[in-house]
């Protein structure tokens, strides 16, 4: 890896549509993978809804974006790390996720976090 | 049944103002009267017309807009809320305007219900 | 008296507060984030079991689909912004934001 | 008591200074104090945070706005209720506190919140 | 050391605001250069040149402005955060600007340190 | 990595998610409302001592005055805005909003 990558993680951790937040993040994102750096995304917390299936925004007359996170592989944007703890104790499992995802304990997660230039929560 | 509605956050970044709209729109739909819609805190943002959503997005601000010329729902933006956020006169939505808290307390006695949304 | 409480249980104490609070026979609406509360099997399950008890539990139908919740916890029931108003016409309103 | 005269209780639920709220909440309440409904105050979770003594805001170059409590009783703003077991939760007392306040068991405060016609949360 | 800021709240509502100018001015006094703070979510609303506030009370806008000019830290709004908030060049502060994220990624990469502030 | 907390802890889950994930030896810094988790004596008090057995907790001082907050869990050091550049000079950041 050349010297001026960076490696950058998002960090989610609120859950959509009460909030912008993980919106404008996704938005965020969808930028920087242009600029070839190190890039990944963690869902912790509330974050972890934003990847649940079957989300349908019709109702609330907002644009839904869950499919978009479908949409990162292309973007070669593919680490993507979902925190153990989060998703267990929201009633959830990996079946219930639109991608495929790490499935990392929080230690692991922090260990990667670590070595981040920078962290950006969402 | 007389409602006012107090709205304390801003639009697009927490769903208040969605979920005020949608409850508004509704309760107008059942026959009710949608008195006031008092802007307070971040709530004043509302109320630009400088407002300008991607196409396929829904239009916050306009929609206020709207709803105060096809319903006489009164658009109402806190003065001192308005001026630590930079919302003025010159770039008020068609159909709103910019009041005092007083206004808020003549809604919450006139009306059946004082609804809050925020978040 | 109606109570609404818009935020996630895992995010803000709201829910918590309001149970407090609220009087037997008062009706708790959950929406907007707040309606993760009723997803069925999470860690809030057995606290809207118990609320049931003394208050009937309402979640908005349209924040529930928009966020891909299709099992509520037993006894919530689902209802549209219509139904909403039809709450607002019956109780004073107290909103736990 | 007449009958155009409205019970209305303003809930402060958030620490000072963090966010604008409490403070926003008060403004609110000093010129609803003007139009004689029956006003009243309750302070439940970290809103009990706003009536801590000896706060001194020099430092984030913010106004302080904790003594504008002890001027309420000018404006016949009288009924403050303090929730007992927010307080107690935060290792707080009475002595704690810049104003005198009621301070009540949670289900008296859903009591007194139930009769209103009015409650604003700030 | 070079340092990039990142700000996601609106002045006067959350605290987030004054933080990211004390640590700044803190910054700059030790010698440090603060190359931009990034306006993002309703951080935007940070960059309004309409903000009036009560005279008593500090101008977290007017702040911000001073900041650009005297030590040429960049204030720079995101544009499709702005476009929802109805910021437009035509309110902007002196010294402030509207730009897209790419700058925000040129700002994380070109900097020793990006901190977010917000809430 | 220097980790920023500021939201307090009795509305968020900010700091008990923090501490799920630092790593041992850094630093943890409580700002604007997060500040209220040093106070001395609160429900938090425990869970500050067991932070401090692996990372330096600091807490930014004005934030600490301006809620009137004088006594601080043992252990905790003030600092001001100066403090925290220091701290950021020394590490990388991660800010948990």
């Amino acid at each position: 890896m050349e010297d001026n990558v960076k490696k950058i993680m998002h960090v989610m951790r609120r859950a959509p549509h009460g909030s912008i937040y993980t919106y404008e993040g996704l938005e965020m994102i969808l930028i920087m993978a242009a600029y070839e750096q190190d890039l990944s995304i963690a869902f912790i917390g509330d974050g972890v809804y934003a990847l649940k299936k079957n989300q349908n925004t019709e109702g609330i007359s907002m644009k839904g974006f869950a499919k978009t996170f479908m949409a990162l592989d292309g973007y070669d944007v593919e680490k993507l790390y979902v925190d153990r703890v989060s998703l267990a104790e929201r009633g959830l499992t990996e079946d219930d996720l639109l991608v495929d995802v790490e499935l990392l304990d929080s230690a692991e997660i922090g260990r990667r976090m670590s070595e981040q230039d920078v962290v950006i929560h969402h | 049944m007389n409602i006012g509605i107090l709205l304390k956050e801003g639009p697009y970044n927490h769903q208040a103002a969605d979920t005020a709209y949608k409850f508004a729109e509704a309760a107008i739909k059942k026959g009710h009267t949608v008195d006031a819609v008092f802007l307070y805190n971040d709530g004043v943002i509302n109320a630009t017309n400088l407002t300008d959503p991607p196409q396929d997005d829904r239009n916050i601000a306009a929609r206020w807009s709207n709803m105060a010329k096809e319903h006489g729902v009164e658009i109402l933006a806190c003065i001192a809320a308005s001026k630590r956020r930079g919302i003025t006169d010159d770039i008020m939505i068609e159909g709103g305007s910019i009041t005092g808290l007083g206004t808020l307390t003549d809604i919450a006695i006139r009306n059946d219900r004082l609804l809050t949304f925020g978040d | 008296m109606l109570h609404t409480i818009n935020t996630s249980p895992f995010e803000s104490p709201a829910m918590e507060e309001c149970i407090r609070f609220v009087q037997p026979g008062d009706p708790v609406l959950f929406i907007e984030n707040g309606v993760y509360a009723v997803q069925n099997g999470n860690r809030f399950t057995d606290a809207i079991a118990a609320l049931q008890k003394t208050s009937p539990v309402f979640a908005l139908q349209p924040d529930l689909d928009a966020r891909g919740i299709s099992s509520v916890a037993p006894g919530v029931e689902g209802i549209g912004y219509d139904g909403f108003v039809d709450l607002v016409e019956a109780h004073q309103v107290n909103s736990w934001l």
